[in-house]
């Protein structure tokens, strides 16, 4: 048996890390935050009657494996704060944040979020995937109060408060895996897209939270913006290679994730409501799934418009809607309305990568996501190169083998 | 006259990997209550005669739920519940009876809302249809 | 015997009268009223009770949180009891007793109906064989000979070309004829020619990876003519070997003909565009549906082409080729400028990745394997993809599978190489012997259950004369079950009558007119 | 094997007018194969049926079992008491079957489920096709292994008709292939074309259901 750190409890650390208690080992789990699972838990199901695999019920299958696994001990609102060399061993020491949950032990009897004074403990219950997660900006003993009403309710003896609001941490382990994730591009810096400013632009990710509740998309009524209550959209335009492929940010390289997402969803809200205007606006259509001619074949059927450019701004008509400027064949201005307007906002290195980088000795590539050349450090997931779920999974696997070998 | 159909009197089979993770999470939703809720393996288990032999025996309605269509764990199991599907509802053609007695939904586990919603939709449709 | 626990902690304020007159009317049942059936202490319980009453069944009864799949695996573990002796059902928050009476003896019929399954113990085989010396091939073997198990490659050309690590047994020219077997023990047969003679050898391996590369491409699909059209690929080599006097004035090199490619037709586009620019200062035109960026150092490599001045022309599919006076001809619609264009070349270069595939579904029947819609390895099913396949510990990488890029090759490997490390490194698996069963006299040894089940986990037992299933690779899907015209196939933990109970239904069928409403 | 398909459901329902304690009577062996009559088709037969019957309010019995093979009398044995308390059989074996089943039972009206095709062989999963006429006196050794009695619409013996075009029958030029395009290719494949240059004689038809009703009789096997 040995043991291994796993930074990051989303799909690619969670995949590494159920893989590796599985086999026999000894996992730590280091998550920033005081929820496991990353972005992908606020993903949607973009099937219609037929997957489109977009891989987000694996991503919870995985994560779920991990969670319950006995071998998986997950220390949250963690932060490393040094790294050493003990031998073949790495040393790595830090704090973590309490109240702690152990996941394996929790059986979801929700007393803790009955019991907790600040309301800082929520429950993520979604595709077979069900844990308790807190929220430490807002729980009293983070801000220096004495309070352990969660851990004293917890009839499991599942949450634990022992050693302050903050417990040093020092683990010796045979590898570490860095899988940290990613941040979105933020829009809000291309602002002649209307992000922030106008009601119905959205980012994909705020439309992925949308439509895991729902399989429409609010239009803005009476300049109410991404609430998922109001009528839905009839028309949605979704601009591709927001904060992707642009050198004037520095960032010319593609998110390879953004057409996945927003195809599948356009074909998913197509589907279910087939009246619905669809408009892609693109540079080049990335190839993303393993059969993909006929997929994309599907889409042009099913009637979505796929429109070569990228608008260069969105503004607001007189009415509720949605104007984007977009160039006609000719390279003559012309405009184009719908209700709402998804930004398909790309992937950023993850905050932290460059602290990241500096603790372990690892290189960041120009756009500064993470790479290593050390063998007992492997980085897998979007924290090393943008990619989508499925990538994710396999890279985590990948590096688990050379960690394991 | 229209009776309400008792939510006792409806089956509802639901493949283990998604419909019933789905159920697992609303299992307390008013919606689903009383309603016979089974867990099966896959949709692909369900066969015509399972199917029959259920409204044959009382069952008001059988709402089968399985994976989307290239998400099923085994393949092959939805693609098999839709042709089964299909050879029920001939039969009740033939027995002059509502084909859509049964009912074949694909939705994935994170579909906990569209699951509530293909229930509803059921038990609305039955009481619509149901005659006494 | 089945216990029934029922989780009290939503009834508090139910009288405790409803308890007396649920217990009475579950007389002669073990019954366990408690508190908190989904804390620690609840788990104890029904623990305790399991040895005390010499349980061996538990039907849970409460709220949803007894249906999750953690905690039925930690009262599995408490209790001793397999998950497939455990059952929960949901009480409506407000249900009269004889309600939940009716639930819980539904339930409970049901769960008495299930076996008590045993378990099997077999061993895995420590040998691998890998089908196929490509990179990927010969990676994957490298991983998994470094990895302690006996490997074996195999590839259908002589010789193999690949320097596989020396703990790697290489047969070539060798192809695989058959696969027959359960994960951990798959028989291959493999078909070796020495000097012209054909030989079989049957060989047993624990797991199999195949990467035995990209399937053909059908050229018919594209009109090749040496010195005109000419596969991409060649144009590499042409810039090799040709003086710049022997360029024409203008290349096109077409990606997306019939297909939509990936990343590592688009690289290779590019590299060669601009090498044909800037070594011989041609004209150098790519006509593609899309421009594939989607990895690391593709966009600052379409970047540097286009500033070296190459002409990117984005079409909208099936663009077309002839051979005019002056060399060739490419027309396609051009979606940038919204109108059909015509290109006049010296030269045409056509991605055969493009082409559809012919591929050669020999290795697919041969090693038991469903196929794309493309026609290559692999059904497009989510849960398979990267490296699974639809047969247990065989599993799929590379070219033979989907677009096999360059940087992802690696990684391909090793996560087939994990896969086996994973299926393999238990050394004995447990299997619950909960597969399907097959009734013998009714067998009419038909033949549908072989031909339908998607894992390869049924045959006919030669002996018996009647269909036999391989617990180690039968899933517990049931679809035989729904198949077998015969109704000699049954899921034991999900039969007809387990079904019919647990609705509340008479086993039997009714001989009567109409059904017992 | 022998194939079947089943009635139409309001020809059976039609028989059936009038009965009021029916089994269905499922046959274990060639139309459980070509999936017909087997246990699976005979529940969901039944359940139609009680479905139909609950419907209508008519109190019929509907009863069904499944016995290895309706062409020999021995295995009716289990199936004798529920027999006698039926007042139709409705067999869902081949022809065989159901007259077999008359003369096990010569008091009970036997009635037939299903529609018996031909003798043929799976060619896949599902797909079932004519192989054999039974003819009585076996010519396949001259025509390469391809019956031209059964494969040839019109049974021709010495080559195609007229009708014969792009390797169709004109019988029904999208599902029949000609039989003596087949023929002639796979004498090609086996190099036997020069046999083909032999005239066939007429065909004695009365070694098959030209002869009237056939009856085997095997000397060494009679008791």
């Amino acid at each position: 048996m040995k043991r291994y750190l796993v930074i990051g409890s989303g799909v690619a650390g969670g995949t590494a890390a159920g893989e590796l208690a599985r086999q026999g080992h000894k996992v730590f789990i280091l998550e920033s935050t005081g929820r496991i699972g990353g972005k992908v838990l606020s993903y949607c199901c973009k099937a219609t009657d037929s997957c489109s695999r977009c891989g987000v019920c694996v991503a919870h299958d995985r994560i779920a494996d991990a969670l319950r696994h006995p071998r998986v001990s997950v220390m949250t609102g963690a932060r490393i704060e040094k790294v050493e060399s003990g031998g073949r061993a790495t040393i790595v020491s830090g704090f973590f944040s309490n109240p702690r949950i152990a996941h394996n032990i929790c059986t979801d009897c929700k007393a803790c979020i009955e019991a907790c004074p600040a309301g800082s403990i929520s429950r993520y219950s979604r595709g077979g995937l069900t844990f308790t997660a807190i929220d430490y900006t807002s729980c009293l003993l983070q801000k220096g109060k004495k309070c352990s009403a969660c851990a004293d309710a917890c009839p499991a003896d599942a949450i634990r408060t022992a050693g302050g609001p903050k417990r040093r941490f020092t683990v010796a382990v045979d590898g570490v895996l860095i899988a940290t994730g990613h941040e979105t591009f933020n829009p809000v810096v291309k602002a002649r897209l209307g992000y922030g400013r106008l009601p119905g632009v959205m980012t994909g990710l705020e439309a992925e939270q949308v439509l895991s509740r729902q399989d429409w998309l609010p239009a803005p009524v009476n300049g109410g913006g991404g609430d998922s209550a109001g009528v839905p959209a009839r028309s949605v335009a979704f601009i591709q290679c927001v904060g992707s492929r642009d050198p004037r940010l520095k960032r010319n390289f593609c998110s390879s994730v953004c057409c996945a997402y927003a195809l599948r969803m356009s074909r998913m809200l197509k589907a279910r409501n087939p009246d619905m205007d669809i408009a892609v606006y693109y540079i080049d259509i990335q190839n993303f799934d393993k059969v993909f001619t006929p997929f994309r074949a599907e889409l042009d059927r099913m009637g979505i418009r796929f429109v070569r450019g990228i608008p260069s701004a969105v503004a607001r008509t007189g009415g509720q809607r949605l104007s984007l400027l977009i160039e006609d064949p000719e390279g003559k201005r012309a405009t184009a309305e719908h209700d709402v307007v998804v930004l398909s906002i790309g992937v950023a290195p993850p905050e932290g990568a460059a602290e990241m980088a500096s603790l372990f000795g690892l290189e960041l590539d120009e756009f500064g996501f993470l790479r290593s050349n050390l063998a007992g450090v492997r980085v897998a997931g979007t924290c090393g190169e943008p990619q989508g779920i499925i990538d994710s999974i396999a890279s985590a696997r990948a590096a688990a083998l050379e960690l394991v070998r | 006259m229209k009776t309400s159909v008792r939510a006792g009197q409806i089956t509802t089979l639901l493949c283990e990997n998604s419909g019933w993770k789905a159920y697992v999470e609303i299992g307390l939703d008013p919606a689903l209550q009383g309603l016979d809720v089974q867990k099966i393996p896959c949709s692909g288990r369900v066969d015509a005669g399972l199917l029959l032999a259920l409204l044959e025996r009382g069952s008001a309605g059988v709402l089968v739920v399985g994976c989307p269509k290239d998400n099923c764990t085994y393949l092959q199991g939805n693609y098999r519940a839709e042709k089964r599907l299909a050879v029920a509802r001939a039969a009740l053609r033939e027995a002059g009876l509502d084909e859509n007695l049964v009912r074949l939904e694909f939705l994935s586990s994170l579909d906990s809302c569209r699951l509530r919603d293909a229930v509803l939709d059921f038990k609305r449709y039955l009481d619509d249809h149901s005659s006494s | 015997m089945t216990g029934i626990f029922l989780c009290t902690c939503r009834r508090k304020k139910d009288p405790s009268a409803w308890l007396e007159r649920a217990a009475k009317s579950l007389a002669g049942i073990p019954f366990f009223p408690y508190d908190a059936m989904c804390a620690p202490e609840g788990i104890r319980f029904a623990a305790a009770r399991v040895k005390g009453e010499k349980l061996d069944k538990l039907l849970l009864a409460g709220c949803a949180a007894l249906l999750h799949e953690g905690y039925c695996e930690r009262i599995s573990r408490a209790a001793g009891i397999p998950a497939s002796g455990i059952d929960a059902v949901v009480l409506p928050a407000r249900a009269s007793s004889a309600e939940a009476v009716r639930i819980i003896r539904r339930a409970h019929a049901a769960l008495e109906l299930i076996p008590r399954f045993e378990i099997r113990r077999v061993p895995l085989g420590q040998e691998v064989l890998v089908v196929g010396d490509g990179q990927v091939g010969a990676q994957t073997a490298r991983e998994v000979a470094a990895l302690g198990y006996r490997t074996t490659l195999i590839e259908k050309d002589a010789p193999a070309a690949c320097a596989a690590a020396a703990d790697v047994e290489i047969l070539s020219p060798a192809t695989l004829a058959s696969l027959d077997g359960r994960p951990g023990a798959y028989t291959a047969r493999l078909r070796t020619s020495r000097e012209g003679e054909r030989q079989e050898t049957e060989r047993v391996f624990g797991a199999v990876v195949i990467a035995a590369g990209a399937p053909g491409a059908d050229t018919r699909a594209a009109p090749f003519s040496p010195g005109r059209v000419i596969p991409l690929a060649d144009l590499e080599g042409s810039i090799e070997r040709q003086p710049r006097r022997d360029w024409p004035r203008l290349v096109a090199i077409v990606l997306d003909f019939c297909v939509d490619e990936g990343r590592a037709s688009t690289e290779a586009a590019l590299r060669s565009a601009l090498a044909v620019r800037e070594r011989f200062r041609r004209e150098v035109t790519v006509l593609l549906r899309d421009v594939r960026v989607a990895a690391r150092g593709l966009e600052a490599l379409y970047d540097q082409a286009r500033v070296a001045g190459v002409t990117f022309v984005k079409h909208a599919g099936s663009p077309r080729i002839r051979s005019s006076r002056e060399g060739v001809v490419v027309s396609c619609r051009d979606t940038v400028l919204g109108e059909d264009v015509e290109i006049s070349c010296g030269l045409a270069a056509v991605s055969v990745d493009g082409l559809p595939a012919c591929a050669d579904p020999s290795l697919a029947a041969a090693a038991g394997i469903d196929l794309d819609a493309y026609g290559r390895l692999q059904q497009n099913n989510v849960h398979l993809l990267p490296e699974l396949s639809n047969r247990q510990g065989v599993f799929v990488i590379g070219a033979c599978r989907g677009e096999a890029y360059q940087p992802e090759v690696l990684r391909d490997a090793r996560d087939a190489a994990f896969s086996v490390h994973a299926l393999l490194s238990q050394k004995i698996l447990k299997v619950e012997l909960s597969h399907a069963l097959v009734d013998g006299d009714r067998c009419a040894v038909c033949l549908t259950c072989v031909r339908v089940c998607p894992f390869k986990a049924m045959r006919i037992d030669e002996n018996e004369k009647k269909a036999d299933c391989i617990a180690e690779s039968c899933r517990r899907c049931g679809i035989c079950v729904g198949e077998c015209p015969a109704k000699a196939i049954t899921l034991p933990a999900y039969a007809d009558a387990i079904v019919m109970a647990r609705a509340g239904m008479a086993e039997r069928p009714t001989i009567g007119a109409v059904g017992e409403r | 094997m022998i194939t079947a398909v089943r009635k139409p459901f309001a020809e059976i329902a039609g028989m059936l007018a009038g009965r009021e304690k029916v089994l269905l009577l499922g046959c274990g062996t060639c139309t459980t194969v070509c999936m017909a009559g087997g246990e699976k088709e005979v529940g969901i037969l039944a359940s139609t049926l009680r479905l139909a019957n609950g419907k209508e309010g008519r109190t019929v019995r509907i009863d069904e079992a499944t016995i290895e093979r309706q062409c020999d009398r021995e295995f009716y044995e289990t199936v004798r008491g529920r027999v006698a308390e039926a007042d139709a059989v409705l067999s869902m074996a081949c022809g065989v079957g159901v007259q077999f089943c008359g003369e096990v039972f010569p008091d009970t009206v036997v009635l037939p489920a299903l529609d018996t095709k031909f003798y043929g062989a799976t060619v896949a999963q599902g797909v079932w096709a004519e192989r054999c006429s039974g003819c009585g006196s076996c010519v396949i050794a001259d025509f390469g292994g391809v019956c031209p009695v059964t494969r040839c619409s019109k049974s021709l013996l010495n080559g195609p008709c007229g009708g014969s075009q792009n390797g169709k029958c004109e019988v029904d030029p999208q599902s029949i292939d000609c039989g003596w395009q087949l023929i002639y290719d796979r004498m090609k494949t086996l190099g036997q074309l020069e046999k083909l240059e032999a005239v066939t004689p007429l065909k004695d038809w009365s070694t098959g259901r030209f002869g009237g009703p056939g009856k085997i009789v095997k000397e060494d096997a009679l008791p």
